[in-house]
């Protein structure tokens, strides 16, 4: 604690730099893998090919990544699009599938309703599916950013900032409390975002609570 | 300079400290961390999905443990416990046990009540359920959580290399430190292929012991209905 | 009108579904398809919005080629209500019914006001309106559902199997009331069951199909009772086929017998069977004969009740064989006892009702 | 540089993206550098100048090509190291040698890089015994452990193993060749504890590590002169290297010494683990330099 | 023989589903439990094998005391089947059916060999027993479920709604075939439906349940037809009733009239219907009057068949009512026609039939 309290500044920025690297990574994912989960839909072929290819690239180590995005993507070695691509990269890998699943597990009888009373594909993807698959989605999001929040500290290893730092750098002075200040920052963050992802799935579905207000009231 | 030149070098497959040497390390350190967790997390994920009591610790620990930062762990472990194979070891687990357990419990949840009420029903008791009814249908998924905890094991074994310890992350971290970059190239894709034939033993074992009447049997096998929170663990790596 | 003109369906795996179907469904008037599971009605059912699209044929809707028309567009057009009512578990119920009004450009406000007059029309309490469909019970999603596909006040309304997920006595008035809207509305109406009394009791035409999608017969109910083309469709239309078949023969002409009532506290009656009526007429039930005057207890609830007017031979002759006096008892409007009716006043009106349908 | 090349490591080339007077200070992995560079930070801000820190890199093979392509501006770096880092042959071994070799090395090597003045500081790596083992030789040098090479361990960092003043110098200048060689870090935790624990028998680690008193370590000599003289230099951006930058520089060089540089060392070892920030400026009040 | 004797559930809830239950499950006779959803039904059948503890009461099958059991070894002596047979997905058919002979301590091959039996018995072709239950039909399953729990030979078998997933045509025949099976067997039966053409199909005795968990009426189908205690079971029973109930009387007293019949190729008759029969006297159908000989075409199906001997008086009313002619066609047990049979015989047979029910 007195070592926090005495570092606080470097704290905060490797913390502040953290968030940046993990939260970004996430959108960007999820912005990603929704018009690729739907296209993993389209047919058997692809949706193999979309997966096997994410499952594949799961088996990548998250160091050999970093260090491959510069000749991958013409970027300096310390740029931290790198490190932003790669997580990325981790992220729609997760998230295709899962929204390819969230997306398969629209009742059919909901799509068949809304392509009988006349929507087009695309309203019919944004209006109907899209918004039943929120809850499933929601859920694979909170997986993939707890995730990445912890991932990003690998980076520190080759002179990324963020709380991994904290690991590397108690870990050459032999400090204890950096390195459980690091693992805890880490957790919280991780506890603070997966809370705020819940938040929002849940504002996002109203019609889930209704849901369940009636389960409750029929027991 | 050849990226691939360095895995098709004989001698660096032979030599002290090569490629063959870092391969058997690679997979003792995973076999090791497998045979753990199993033996952990099954029997406890058997028992919670069994009685139903404690369903909120496997889900509570599956997404805590998924937000231990690796890395940390593994120095801070390395701080007290120095070079031991033990720090790396216990870390391995943490990051495995979730995932066995989530997948067993997540497999024995999922039994279909009617066919667990069958068998009550039938007089089969407490551990006769368990053992000729749910475990084998829950198989499937245990083997799902086992694969997916393989896959992390694996990618993660890696970095036990940051601690002066073997297996295929010496490459990619003495690599880094040389700046080698066939050398570090060429260990991922070990480490890669190795993940890739693990998956495809563990799902060929998956055929050989789930029972044919588990296996999605074209016309007749219904869809499940896909649940809020996805059953079968994702695989997440936290570090390499 | 819809009209099928020689219409197939052959599935990219070879089954054929539908088979050279020729049929038309009239302006204003329920046709139901009816016939055994995978015989094909839904697939005819689906190529009418083209949800399925026709191998071969021709088919149109009040004069328009199907084929030729904008899939989304013609859908606009066309109601169609399924099993379960596939509503959209993320709108509210009020927004469920305004979607095809929007989807064609109403503005917000004027969707809604119609949705809430549609709730009114399918019966359902417009204070429902915010609620969600999981907030709904099997029977109000289904009321929801038909909201929902008149809600463009479509000419023509596609109906599969919509009410056979609810239990029975909600079945049974959600055709009631689907048998008043259409008194009200006069849409044309396809509607698919494999439920042969459903089909029976909705249809003004019944189409029986049998496997292989061909039409085995099209008829109205009563002549699909009475005159079964061939053994399948005898079969199909099953067992007590001709008890069924009295409920399209009406009763008019049945004639009313006198029915003395009692009251309770008169005096048991001296032999036989007693009907019991409260103050204002209404059957209590039968007592049977005793001493002393007419306790609560020794009501005995009586049979079916036979309402005049409104009844068919079939209600008349169940009211005689319910009752324990063999004394069906008749009822008016009001519920008010009417009169007796016998069994034998029943076959004797029979002919006569026969000729007359 | 679009494409990039076959090998990433050797850079792109690319200009710095930051704001042309931001002076972007690096640091290698291990605890000193990163005070140097903390050190070099402070000065230049105290004078002026703008400065972004960036978090320690790695190594010397790493850090480099970030120079080059100006991810960084500006390094503390070891004279002797950096030159053979930067010419395998060099031979030079005496500070002032190494230094004059160092300067025209890199005016062919990379003329947009330039060493400024080099501090009296020196930080060597060493080949390190504990005094159980130093015990067991004839004297304490590399010589005298030559005979014995066979039998032992040798931990150090991953580079060590290919470095020309590594494990190739070793086996060059004192025909010692170890039994094996052991990845660990650069003079960190984990060679001390390895070399603690018995886990290697000898280690690379560097003069001024205040483990080697704590633990009773013996440096052993190195009469061959395999490790050049490594007087702490400032490797900068010769684009960033304005006057003030270079007199601010120079100024913190002229006072850093050897024993500077322990001191600063112990402190970073003090139990209540002041951050390297810390360190600098208390190091830079204390000479007054800001 | 089952005896429930106060038995009551109070759920941990508050929820009380059976309230005092007093009944009893003759020996060798399927009792059927009916009511509305959740009117404590399944409560009732799951705490005959432990599966749900009573609160208060005594149970006792074949006169030992439930509670003072060992539910295992209990729920071994008892066959439980339920809705979607709740087969084990990993075992095939055989093994699925061998489960309890194994359970208690049975060799493997004599398992298999009595799961053989059972697959015959139950109308299941062998050639299935190493399948898997996902690869058989619903109705197939249901016959696996029922194999299953009468493989132990136990004296007393549960089923709760075992037929109501499956289509009605094959339910009607799962329906049937357990009415075959428990003549050869004779086990104490309790059924469980909310079906209640079911229960009255099926049950020597019905028990009513009605919400709440309170017997509303125990009695046997055609008493409950004919002697609802109370409006709710009245309703519960629904229309027809008067009808159904005669499927409970017997119609041997019934007089048959003669039919005249006439063959293929005989002229047509000079007016009315005339019935058509093939050269070993079996019907073919009615032919109308007209001029020239009977071809097939002339042939029109006839109504319902009046099956002489095990009729009841509701086919026999019903031939009559679904012929063209009005004479219902009776026939005897090898399909030959016997006689006809008229509506007003049926009505004058009724008062006798009601006297010996
Ligand atoms: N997409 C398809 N591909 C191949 N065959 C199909 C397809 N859809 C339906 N069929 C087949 O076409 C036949 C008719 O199906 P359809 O759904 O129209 O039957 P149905 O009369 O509505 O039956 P049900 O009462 O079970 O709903 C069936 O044999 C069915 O298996
Ligand atoms: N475990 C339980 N906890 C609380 N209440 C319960 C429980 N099980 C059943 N109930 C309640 O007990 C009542 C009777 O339930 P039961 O399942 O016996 O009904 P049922 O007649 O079988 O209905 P259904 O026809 O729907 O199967 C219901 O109100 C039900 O909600
Ligand atoms: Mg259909
Ligand atoms: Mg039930």
């Amino acid at each position: 604690m007195t070592w926090v309290l005495g570092n606080l500044d470097p704290v905060l920025r490797a913390l502040r730099q953290h968030v940046v690297y993990a939260l970004v990574p996430v959108l960007l994912g999820l912005v990603l893998a929704i018009p690729l989960g739907r296209l993993a839909n389209l047919n058997p072929t692809v949706r193999a090919v979309l997966t096997n290819a994410a499952g594949l690239l799961y088996t990548v180590p998250s160091l050999a990544l970093f260090v491959f995005m510069p000749a991958v993507l013409g970027t300096q070695i310390l740029d931290p699009v790198n490190v932003v691509v790669a997580l990325t990269i981790y992220t729609v890998a997760l998230l295709v599938r899962t929204v390819s699943d969230a997306l398969t597990a629209v009742p059919g009888n909901v799509v068949d309703a809304a392509n009988a009373m006349g929507y087009t594909p695309l309203r019919r993807f944004v209006g109907v599916e899209l918004p039943l698959a929120v809850p499933v989605i929601v859920a694979g999001l909170r997986v993939a950013a707890v995730s990445t929040i912890s991932l990003v500290t690998v980076g520190a290893v080759i002179g990324f900032g963020g709380l991994g730092l904290l690991f590397t750098e108690g870990f050459n002075r032999s400090n204890d409390a950096q390195i459980v200040t690091g693992i805890v920052l880490v957790l919280l963050l991780a506890l603070v975002v997966d809370s705020a992802l819940l938040l929002a799935g849940r504002l996002l579905t109203p019609w889930q609570r209704a849901r369940t207000r009636k389960a409750g009231a029929t027991t | 300079m050849n990226l691939f030149g360095w895995l098709f070098t004989p001698e660096n497959w032979t030599m002290t400290g090569g490629i063959l040497a870092r391969l058997a390390e690679h997979l003792g350190y995973t076999a090791l961390t497998l045979l753990v967790s199993v033996v952990v997390a099954v029997p406890l994920g058997a028992w919670i999905g069994h009685t139903g009591r404690g369903g909120f610790l496997v889900v509570g620990l599956a997404n805590g443990l998924r937000a231990l930062p690796t890395l940390g762990l593994l120095v801070l472990l390395a701080t007290f416990l120095g070079l031991s194979l033990l720090g790396p070891l216990i870390t391995l687990i943490v990051l495995a046990v979730p995932a066995v357990l989530a997948g067993t419990y997540a497999g024995i949840r999922n039994v279909d009540p009617a066919v667990v009420d069958a068998a009550r029903g039938m007089g089969m008791r407490g551990p006769e359920v368990l053992w000729k009814v749910e475990l084998p249908n829950a198989l499937p998924l245990i083997i799902g959580g086992l694969r997916s905890a393989t896959l992390q094991v694996i990618a993660t074994a890696t970095i036990a290399a940051y601690v002066s310890l073997g297996g295929l992350g010496r490459f990619i971290i003495d690599g880094l430190g040389q700046r080698d970059f066939s050398v570090m190239i060429g260990g991922s894709i070990l480490v890669a292929l190795l993940a890739i034939i693990a998956d495809l033993l563990l799902g060929g074992l998956q055929k050989l012991i789930v029972s044919p009447g588990l296996q999605a049997t074209g016309r007749t096998a219904a869809p499940r209905r896909l649940r809020a929170v996805p059953t079968r663990p994702e695989p997440v790596r936290e570090a390499a | 009108m819809i009209e099928f003109r020689g219409v197939t369906k052959r599935f990219p795996d070879g089954t054929v579904a539908v088979d050279e179907l020729d049929l038309v469904a009239e302006q204003g008037r329920i046709t139901v398809f009816v016939g055994p599971s995978g015989c094909g009605k839904t697939t005819s059912l689906r190529m009418i919005n083209r949800m399925i699209e026709p191998t071969g044929g021709e088919l149109h809707v009040d004069g328009r080629d199907v084929l030729a028309a904008d899939p989304a567009e013609l859908r606009r057009g066309i109601g169609y209500v399924i099993q379960q009512a596939g509503l959209f578990p993320h709108r509210t119920i009020v927004d469920n019914i305004a979607t095809v009004p929007m989807l064609v450009g109403s503005s917000k406000k004027a969707a809604r006001d119609r949705a809430m007059e549609l709730m009114e029309i399918v019966g359902l309490d417009t204070s429902m309106a915010r609620r969600y469909p999981a907030q709904l019970s099997g029977g109000q999603q289904q009321r929801v559902g038909v909201a929902r596909a008149l809600a463009a006040d479509p000419p023509v309304l596609l109906m599969d199997e919509p009410f056979s997920a609810v239990d029975p006595i909600v079945r049974e008035s959600l055709q009631d009331e689907l048998l008043r809207l259409q008194s009200e509305l006069g849409k044309t109406i396809v509607f698919v069951t494999h439920d042969i009394d459903e089909a029976i009791k909705l249809g003004d035409r019944v189409a029986v199909f049998r496997v292989g999608g061909k039409l085995a017969q099209y008829d109205e109910p009563g002549v699909l009772l009475s005159r079964p083309v061939d053994d399948f469709v005898d079969s199909f239309v099953g067992r007590d086929r001709g008890y069924r078949g009295l409920g399209f023969l009406s009763s008019d002409d049945i004639p009313l017998g006198p029915l003395p009532v009692l009251s309770v506290g008169d005096p048991l009656p001296d032999d036989g069977w007693s009907l019991v009526v409260d103050g204002t007429g209404r059957p209590l039930g039968w007592v049977a004969a005793g001493d002393g005057p007419i306790g609560e207890d020794d009501v005995v609830p009586g049979g079916s009740l036979y309402t005049v007017g409104s009844g068919s031979l079939r209600g008349a002759l169940d009211a005689a064989l319910s009752s324990p006096s063999g004394q069906g008892v008749a009822v008016d409007a009001d519920g008010r006892v009417a009169g007796a009716v016998t069994a034998d006043a029943v076959l004797a009106a029979l002919p006569a009702a026969r000729d007359a349908a | 540089a679009c494409g990039g090349g076959s090998d990433p490591l050797a850079g792109g080339g690319q200009p710095a993206d930051t704001d042309q007077n931001t002076v972007v200070v690096g640091a290698a992995n291990f605890t000193e550098s990163q005070i140097l560079a903390s050190v070099f930070a402070q000065a230049l801000q105290a004078k002026g100048v703008t400065v972004e820190t960036r978090p320690p890199i790695g190594s010397r093979e790493a850090y480099i090509p970030a120079l080059k392509d100006g991810s960084i501006d500006l390094i503390p770096e070891y004279s002797g190291t950096l030159l053979q880092y930067l010419d395998k042959a060099a031979t030079q071994t005496e500070p002032d040698q190494v230094y004059t070799a160092l300067q025209s090395t890199l005016g062919t090597a990379d003329p947009n890089l330039i060493v400024l003045d080099k501090a009296e500081a020196e930080n060597k790596d060493a080949v390190v015994v504990t005094k159980e083992t130093a015990a067991q030789l004839s004297a304490p040098t590399i010589d005298a452990l030559a005979a014995r090479c066979g039998e032992l361990v040798f931990g150090g960092p991953p580079e060590f193993q290919t470095r020309p003043d590594g494990i190739p110098g070793i086996e060059k200048t004192y025909n010692c060749t170890f039994k094996s060689y052991r990845s660990l870090d650069a003079g960190g935790t984990l060679t001390v504890t390895a070399l603690k624990n018995g886990d290697v028998q000898a280690a690379d680690l560097f003069t001024t590590d205040p483990a080697i008193p704590a633990n009773e370590f013996v440096v052993l000599d190195d009469p061959k002169s395999n490790f050049a003289a490594q007087n702490v230099v400032p490797l900068i951006n010769k684009a960033k290297a304005t006057p003030q930058v270079v007199d601010a520089l120079n100024a913190v060089t002229a006072k850093l010494t050897t024993q500077e540089l322990l001191g600063m060392g112990e402190a970073a070892g003090a139990s209540d683990k002041p951050s390297v920030e810390t360190i600098a400026r208390d190091w830079l009040k204390r000479q007054g330099l800001v």
